[in-house]
């Protein structure tokens, strides 16, 4: 098992590095910082000079080496819009999108699961076409879409919920949170299922065709004769058993959903990475930008480590093999 | 105590419906072992599934009365009918691998078995769980429990089986296969506790099985069905002993001895529509095959072949041991004769097989063909001359055949592959005479594989290989698929075919009867290495290897005096 | 014909599933709708001269103020809303297919790749794969659009959008298929049909193209609607962060996009009308994706 | 009164010298405060400076400062700090400092009195200098803030110290700006404001959308298209006015051929004013005033609206919508069948500046001018305009000093790199006579001669179609019903005239 988690980071670094080459290498490519960083009238000496002073007259190579070296050190440069410190600058907006993420991930799972589990059991039943339409309306709806309608009707239509930002936050040590005000709850609401709706069909789908082949299974077919109580038998043996293979799925789409958060955080004005993000294409932030991505790839890289420590948890055939 | 009056089961299908059984009866008293034999799709597993009420879906038995005791099983509601398995029927099915659930202890699945049943606390359901396991043979049961299903080998799974299955103490289990999957050794362990738990616990079973040899050991009475009918039922003797039935007559017929080697199996000429090779058909094929000089029997040898797999990976500093699937072989084959090899599963039979068609790399050792060196795996060129002199016929029809190509494309590969026909019309026509040699009709050529029975698949199968026009043909337990009676048809086949054309056969199967049929000389496999090699029927006769003993005394027979 | 159909049992339960009937309708004639649209739209968008701002704004025919030459409304540059939509769908489609086809050839080519020679490829394969799962479909579209930005001059990007837009797509897409082609080889790779083509001494690229292939096809089908209906989701969310396409050659995203201006000024029918027609063509994809997923999966059934 | 409002970007520094954008500049000035300023009516108006005189005896003006003012942290202002604030924002680090490129020499000439000399008589230097803001020397040398930042964020990126009505209180870069009024104002408040939170939101429905449910009080812009439906809304309001920026279509002058063009290669026909003024001709205002803009825009004739100094009454005629003159125009000039070219448009910098060039593109199709309408954000776009990369664009003006001079020097003016002239004439418009008028205007005194000379200007460059001046931009805010504020030309927006009922 060591070994196992062992080669998963030496792959985890791989992709890392991968993934830094590539945000580097690709961002130096996206328009010209210069221009965004001096008004109309710097004069054209006055850009080349700046230009040198950035190093951005350097070798790739070199630029390359200065920047993951940076990042090594914690130093992830300095914002070419604000001038603030990028590391501060992503570092305060993590809390929101990671909220905002993880109670769109609660949502998917606490809603997907159970109905994945009820539309596995009942695959004829009425109820179970209506969520598998609704499921699949949602999902063909793009995200922008439903978060516009959701605030036109609950925000401004009913009233109920606030249309955007994070409402009321509470910092605890460098970490502002919303979770522990109403008005933090109220107004992840909307932003927490609009970016989970998707995910929510994605986590339904995949375990109601996991359920619906593992209650094929063998084994539960032995359970059943056995007469093992339904409730136990559906909840303890066949979901469980589902739940290696949504995991994996959840995993790997956990980036996913962070990645969308660009989309929701926009329609919402959700003050975390992604807006960051976008406002930084907009204004070729190019280190912004740069950083984003490592810290995307980073978050799926911590993500899918977990997944495998999980699955460890989860099966015993991957604990260490005592051989009887 | 049950009771099957005309049982008719349907399955609705887009042809309508199905009826899987029909006009079923049987009945068991406590403590009787009640085998159930016939062919694959007789309908024995719905017969079962029918009587613990959990056919498949969209199944539903349409006639019959089932009766447990005083109870009409047909009667109970949903609630009812769950409450009453396992309480009173009980199931095991046939592959212990997969019967478990794999992510739960063996005690917690124990203990939540009895629970469902019983009002006890927890702690008597474990002891009684404990007890059980050491009944089934399982040593130290209080700490074995605690081990999860992957941890144990394949038998005392089975075991474990058992013992979830009376653990409640049912009146009556019904076992679907219960030792396909095992190897001949556990068959038997099996089976004897099975036989045990009737006598002592009278316990009545319904035994399912395709294997005549292991409802001649422990049935003692039984049912024939073919085609969801019943055929003949009666006492195991009676109906095995002096079948009345030509069905079962047949079936008989077809069951390989292990105690004599007989040159042919009785086939009756028009069964399942197999029309065998007779005269006047093939005959092209036949002249094709036996043209020119490399129709020259050829002999195969093996020097000392070592195959090891790497092992998994567990240390971060360790290299893994290799796991080493085939140690030291060493063996020759003659030219035209049958070289047979038996062993238990995972004994390296399949490896071997591989490594001489060159898709395993041998880690040392060497092979000839023929005299000249047969490069390895790898070392092995796509082009060398043994790629079509050596050829194959694999162990699952279903998966032999590609399902995406059409017969005629199957079939016609090897003759453009090696440039023996080039051209197309030519090819066509040799292939449908290939049929025509294997016992197809010709119109197989433009079908898909999905539209053949396994044997006719077998016969395509054999039909590919013959096409390349090889000396060696290796068949790797070419009918462990199939049932008895097309098993005896294409073992008929082969051994047709082998006389032919003098090919060199190897013969591999963990069938010792069927073995015993085909082989001139056999070679005896354990765990990778070789335990006994010699003539076929000296080995059979005067085993001399403490292994091959046990194997043969433990392979379920028919009592002598039964074969007809 | 019936016995044809029975025979079949993709074609019988289809058949008897009046809703991916109703999908497949929607599907092909949204489709045909796309493909023939220079000959049934009433304007061409992408000409200038063939609509006029006079025309802007006007409602559906039958709200006050319709208009019968424009059956579902113009929007605020007068073009005909079902011409619009029309020619949106096709460049959507084209976006969409394209992408999905790339993506397909991609992911196909090294999945097998991966999977027959196993070993090293694979590992080299399945960790590019790893790093673009790492950048998310939106991020690499982002980036792709990103790089074509910088490095093609101005003139050429306005021309390249939409190959830009397909390979940012396709990008986001082949992991999906090389990890499911890859895992499907894997099974294939033991079946002894595999194993016969190989000890017969056939090329690899035979064995994987011509055997393995047309075995792995069904599920890599699914996957192929599944991901056509996301590729088109994909382009309209990269519309709507404004990297998508210009909107003078408006795809269905474009649409919305323009359409979310008026999402509060009366004319619902410039946002709702294109979204609706998405919606449907992308729900149709899903369900004929979905019932492929049964006919090749029947154990789900 | 507490008091929310939202605009569509944040600004992206609290230094009032190191970036020269409206977003900055704007909110800014609720904090910082310059020599002068502007009332509610663009007016100059006395700020730190009590009065101004010019000099005698050489170019260049005398401020007298006011006494007893105090920056927000209480230190107090002197003739030091606009010493100090001038030397920053002159520096090269800064973004400003273009606004000094007149000054030759900054005196202090006592503690409340300073003298800017400029190399040339130069009468609207103090209007020129309303957004040039002053800090305190010793706050930003003690925080390392001498300069404005560069390439690091520096104190002055995120704190504040002026002198103006309001202080930040907490600041999030992107997220919520909160300001607290400054308690030792030397004016007198005419707001009713005790917290006053900014939030940027990006995407315009959101924005509409929190205004309607009520989070905010107060959004500027809003979408044209909204403006019915908050009107139609109880207890909301819209705020309609004009700024003084002017959107225009520019011609590659200077080109010798067309670069877009699919038909016409060899020549550049732009270089005819027949084919420029029928092009303009072309453009049917009332159509696109109605569609797109839901009639609120005014069509302009000239390169600053009505009511900007220096507008010129006697040239307040634009081109009729005349597709047939077009078309006579352009056969005249023997294009007949009219040709193809290339219109560079931005897509997110004006109001509708898309569907603007679309709706233009398809009207110079009807008279035969095939636009291949090009459109990207803004961020490409002057690049591209300073390389030449255009056939036709579009461009909008606002004149900074709120004078005509301003747009006659930066886009009449043929380019001159080194006076820093025709600066953003991209298309090099050229013409001697203008030219030689410029330096006129700007020195002199007297306002009818002056004006003469700028009818002069306008009259030629009319004449020669140098620009198509199409409308000038509106400007559309919206409130709740409660909040009165005043709506200024140049689009800022002053906390210190708000008043929540
Ligand atoms: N779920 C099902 N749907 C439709 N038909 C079925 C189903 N299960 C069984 N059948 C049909 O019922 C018949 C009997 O099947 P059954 O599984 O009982 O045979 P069996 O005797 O157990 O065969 P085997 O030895 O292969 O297990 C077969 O012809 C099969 O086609
Ligand atoms: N590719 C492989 N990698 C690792 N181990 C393997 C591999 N192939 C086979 N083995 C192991 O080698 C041993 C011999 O396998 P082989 O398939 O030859 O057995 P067999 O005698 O054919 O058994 P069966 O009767 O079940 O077919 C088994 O323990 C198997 O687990
Ligand atoms: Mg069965
Ligand atoms: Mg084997
Ligand atoms: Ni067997």
């Amino acid at each position: 098992m060591a070994y196992f988690i062992a080669k998963r980071l030496v792959q985890s670094v791989f992709v890392m590095l991968a993934v830094a080459f590539l945000a580097f290498s690709l961002f130096r490519f996206v328009g010209d910082p210069i221009t965004q960083m001096t008004g109309v009238e710097t004069s054209v000496a006055d850009q080349e000079r700046l230009r040198e002073e950035l190093g951005l007259n350097d070798s790739f190579a070199l630029q390359f080496a200065r920047f993951t070296g940076d990042m090594l050190k914690g130093d992830f440069g300095f914002s070419y819009r604000t001038r603030q410190p990028v590391a501060e600058m992503i570092a305060t907006r993590i809390p929101a999108t990671l909220e905002l993420g993880v109670v769109a991930l609660l949502i998917s799972l606490f809603v997907g699961i159970p109905a994945g589990v009820y539309t596995a059991l009942r695959p004829r039943g009425f109820a179970t076409q209506a969520i598998l339409m609704a499921t699949l309306v949602g999902v063909s709806i793009p995200t922008f879409v439903i978060g516009i309608m959701l605030i036109f009707f609950f925000g401004v239509q009913l009233g109920w919920l606030p249309t955007f930002g994070r409402g009321g936050t509470v910092k605890l040590g460098g970490w502002e949170t919303s979770f522990l005000t109403v008005d933090g709850w109220r107004a992840l609401i909307l932003p927490a299922f609009t970016l989970g709706v998707y995910q929510l069909t994605l986590t339904m789908r995949l375990v109601r065709a996991e359920m619906m082949e593992v209650m094929r299974s063998d084994y539960i077919r032995f359970a059943t004769a056995r007469g093992v109580p339904m409730r136990r038998l559906y909840f303890r043996h066949a979901l469980a058993n589902t739940m290696v293979p949504v995991i994996t799925i959840i995993g790997l789409q956990f980036g996913g959903v962070i990645a969308f958060s660009i989309v929701t955080e926009s329609v919402f004005q959700w003050p975390g990475m992604g807006l960051l993000f976008l406002e930084s294409i907009r204004f070729v932030d190019i280190p912004v930008m740069g950083v984003y991505l490592v810290v995307i790839a980073f978050f799926f890289v911590v993500v899918n480590l977990i997944v495998d420590l999980l699955y460890v948890a989860i099966d015993p055939r991957l604990r260490i093999r005592d051989v009887s | 105590m049950l009771r099957v009056e005309h049982l008719t089961v349907k399955f609705p299908s887009r042809f309508g419906d199905v009826t899987a059984v029909e006009d079923m009866s049987l009945s068991i008293a406590p403590g009787e072992i009640h085998g159930l034999v016939g062919e694959s799709g007789a309908g024995k597993s719905t017969v079962g599934a029918a009587i613990i009420g959990l056919l498949q879906q969209p199944g539903y038995i349409a006639n019959g009365d089932l009766m447990l005791g005083d109870t009409d099983l047909r009667a109970l509601d949903r609630f009812e009918a769950h409450a009453l398995r396992g309480k009173r029927i009980s199931m095991i099915f046939q592959d212990p691998q997969t019967s478990l659930n794999p992510l739960m202890k063996i005690e917690d699945q124990l203990v939540e078995t009895i629970l469902a049943h019983e009002d006890i606390p927890s702690n008597d359901a474990k002891k009684r769980a404990i007890d059980l396991l050491e009944e089934m043979g399982i040593e130290d049961a209080a700490s074995r429990m605690q081990a999860y299903p992957h941890q144990f080998s394949g038998g005392m799974r089975q075991r474990v089986v058992i013992a979830l299955a009376l653990c409640t103490n049912p009146e009556l289990i019904i076992a679907d296969e219960p030792t396909t999957a095992l190897d001949v050794a556990v068959q038997s362990q099996v089976l004897d506790l099975i036989r045990r738990l009737a006598d002592i616990r009278k316990v009545g079973f319904i035994l399912i099985t395709h294997d005549i040899g292991v409802i001649a050991q422990i049935a003692d009475t039984v049912t024939v069905m073919r085609y969801g009918k019943l055929i003949e039922s009666g006492a195991t003797a009676q109906v095995l002993g002096h079948p009345k039935h030509a069905y079962t007559k047949q079936l008989m017929d077809a069951v390989p001895p292990l105690d004599r080697k007989i040159t042919r199996f009785r086939v009756p000429e028009e069964d399942d529509g197999l029309a065998a090779s007779g005269p006047g058909k093939g005959d092209a094929a036949e002249a094709w095959l036996l043209e020119g000089v490399r129709q020259q029997a050829v002999g195969l040898s093996l020097q000392n072949i070592t195959v090891e797999f790497p092992g998994t990976r567990t240390s971060i500093w360790h290299k893994p041991k290799p796991f080493v699937a085939l140690d030291d072989i060493s063996f020759d084959v003659q030219p035209g004769s049958v070289m047979g090899i038996v062993g238990e599963s995972g004994s390296g039979k399949s490896t071997l097989a591989k490594t001489l068609t060159g898709l395993i790399t041998p880690s040392s050792g060497g092979m000839t063909l023929g005299g000249s060196p047969l490069p390895g795996g790898k070392t092995r060129s796509r082009h060398h001359p043994s790629r079509q002199l050596i050829q194959m016929v694999f162990q699952d029809p279903f998966s032999s055949l590609n399902s995406r190509h059409r017969i005629g494309t199957i079939l016609a590969e090897p003759l453009w592959l090696y440039g023996l026909v080039n051209d197309s019309d030519e090819r066509r026509d040799l292939c449908i005479d290939m049929l025509s040699l294997v016992g197809m009709d010709p119109d197989a050529i433009d079908k898909y594989p999905h539209q053949f029975s396994g044997g006719q698949r077998q016969r395509i199968a054999v039909a590919r290989a013959l096409l390349a026009r090889p000396t060696i043909l290796i068949c790797d337990e070419p009918t462990s698929a199939l049932d008895v009676s097309i098993q005896a048809q294409l073992l008929n086949l082969l051994k047709d075919l082998q006389a032919a054309f003098g090919l060199t056969v190897l013969f591999i199967s963990h069938n010792l009867s069927v073995v015993r049929q085909m082989a001139d000389d056999i070679v005896v496999l354990r765990n990778g290495r070789i335990q006994e090699k010699g003539a076929s029927e000296q080995v059979f006769e005067t085993p001399e290897a403490d292994y091959t003993k046990k194997l043969l005394s433990l392979t379920p027979v028919m009592p002598h005096d039964w074969s007809l | 014909m019936l016995a044809f159909i029975k025979r079949h049992e993709g074609l019988w339960l289809f058949t008897r599933s009046p809703f991916v009937m109703l999908a497949a309708i929607v599907a092909v004639a949204i489709i045909l709708g796309a493909v023939f649209a220079p000959w049934i739209a009433l304007v061409n968008p992408y000409d200038l001269a063939s609509f006029s701002l006079m025309d802007g704004l006007l409602p559906p025919v039958w709200e006050e103020f319709g208009n019968e030459k424009f059956l579902l409304g113009t929007d605020d540059q007068g073009r005909d809303m079902i011409s619009s939509i029309l020619y949106g769908a096709r460049l959507s489609l084209i976006i969409g297919i394209s992408a999905m086809t790339i993506a397909t050839f991609l992911g196909v080519g090294l999945g097998l790749v991966a999977g027959y020679f196993g070993g090293r490829f694979d590992a080299v394969i399945m960790r590019i794969a790893d790093i673009q799962l790492a950048l998310p479909a939106i991020l690499t579209a982002l980036l792709i659009d990103g790089i074509a930005r910088g490095i093609l001059p101005p003139d050429m990007q306005q021309n390249l959008r939409v190959t830009v837009l397909i390979v940012a797509i396709a990008l986001s897409l082949w992991v999906n298929f090389a990890r499911t082609a890859r895992a499907s080889t894997f099974v294939q790779m033991n079946k002894e049909y595999v194993q016969a083509a190989v000890m017969q001494g056939q090329h690899p690229l035979r064995v994987m193209f011509v055997h393995i292939l047309p075995n792995i096809l069904g599920p890599l089908l699914v996957i192929m609607t599944v991901d056509l209906a996301s590729a088109i989701l994909l382009e309209a969310t990269l519309s709507f962060l404004g990297i998508g396409l210009p909107a003078d050659s408006p795809s269905l995203g474009t649409l919305i996009r323009i359409g979310m201006q008026f999402l509060l000024s009366g004319e619902w029918w410039i946002l709702w009308i294109p979204t609706l027609f998405l919606v449907a063509l992308v729900v149709s994809i899903n369900v004929l994706g979905d019932f492929l997923r049964d006919v090749f999966n029947p154990r789900l059934r | 009164e507490a008091f929310k409002w939202a605009s569509t970007t944040d600004p992206q520094t609290m230094d009032p010298h190191a970036v020269n954008s409206a977003p900055v500049l704007s909110f800014l000035n609720n904090i910082y405060e310059g020599l002068v300023r502007r009332g509610r009516d663009m007016s100059i108006e006395p700020s730190l400076a009590t009065s101004w005189e010019p000099l005698g005896g050489e170019n260049g003006w005398r401020f007298n400062l006011r006494q007893g003012v105090t920056f927000q942290d209480g230190s107090a202002f002197t003739a030091e700090d606009v010493m100090f604030s001038y030397e920053r924002a002159s520096n090269e680090a800064a973004d400003v400092r273009s606004w000094f490129a007149p000054v030759t020499q900054v005196r202090v000439v006592d503690e409340f009195t300073i003298d800017f000399v400029t190399s040339a008589p130069n009468p609207l230097f103090p209007s020129s200098i309303a957004n040039f803001m002053i800090l305190d020397k010793d706050w930003a040398t003690s925080n390392d803030a001498a300069l404005p930042a560069r390439d690091a964020e520096n104190f002055a990126t995120l704190n504040v110290n002026g002198t103006g009505p309001f202080t930040v209180a907490t600041r999030d870069p992107g997220v919520k700006t909160v300001l607290a009024p400054h308690a030792g104002w030397w004016d007198e408040a005419a707001h009713n404001v005790t917290e006053a939170t900014f939030t940027p939101i990006g995407n315009a429905a959101t924005g509409l959308a929190a205004l309607l449910s009520g989070e905010i009080d107060f959004i500027q812009p809003i979408p044209l298209q909204d403006v019915a439906q908050v009107e139609s809304r109880d207890g909301f309001k819209v705020l309609e006015g004009e700024e003084t920026r002017v959107i225009m279509f520019g011609f590659g002058h200077e080109h010798d051929k067309l670069l877009y063009s699919s038909d016409v290669t060899d020549v550049n026909p732009f270089t005819d004013p027949r084919v420029r003024l029928a092009a303009a001709h072309a453009i049917d205002m009332a159509s696109i005033d109605r569609v797109l803009f839901r009639g609120k825009i005014e069509a302009a004739s000239q390169l600053v609206p009505a009511g900007i100094s220096g507008y010129s009454e006697a040239n307040s005629d634009r081109p009729e919508f005349d597709p047939a003159k077009a078309k006579a125009l352009l056969a005249e000039a023997g294009y007949p069948d009219g040709f193809s070219f290339g219109l560079k448009c931005t897509n997110d910098r004006y109001i509708n500046d898309e569907a603007l060039c679309r709706a233009a593109a398809s009207m110079f199709a009807a008279v035969g001018l095939k636009a291949e309408l090009s459109t990207g954000p803004v961020r490409d776009y002057w690049p591209q305009l300073r390389e030449d990369d255009f056939d036709m664009y579009l461009l909008g003006w606002s004149p900074g000093t709120f004078d005509m001079e301003h747009p006659i020097r930066f886009l009449m003016h043929s380019q001159d790199d080194e006076r820093k002239l025709g600066s953003w004439n991209f298309g090099n418009y050229s013409n001697a006579r203008v030219d030689e008028l410029l330096p006129m205007i700007q020195q002199e005194i007297d306002p009818e001669a002056r004006q003469a000379l700028v009818d002069e200007v306008v009259s030629i460059t009319q004449d020669e179609v140098a620009y198509i001046p199409l409308y000038t931009q509106p400007l559309i805010w919206a409130a709740k019903d409660n909040i009165d504020l005043t709506q200024r030309a140049d689009n800022f927006f002053m906390l210190r005239w708000v008043t929540v009922n």
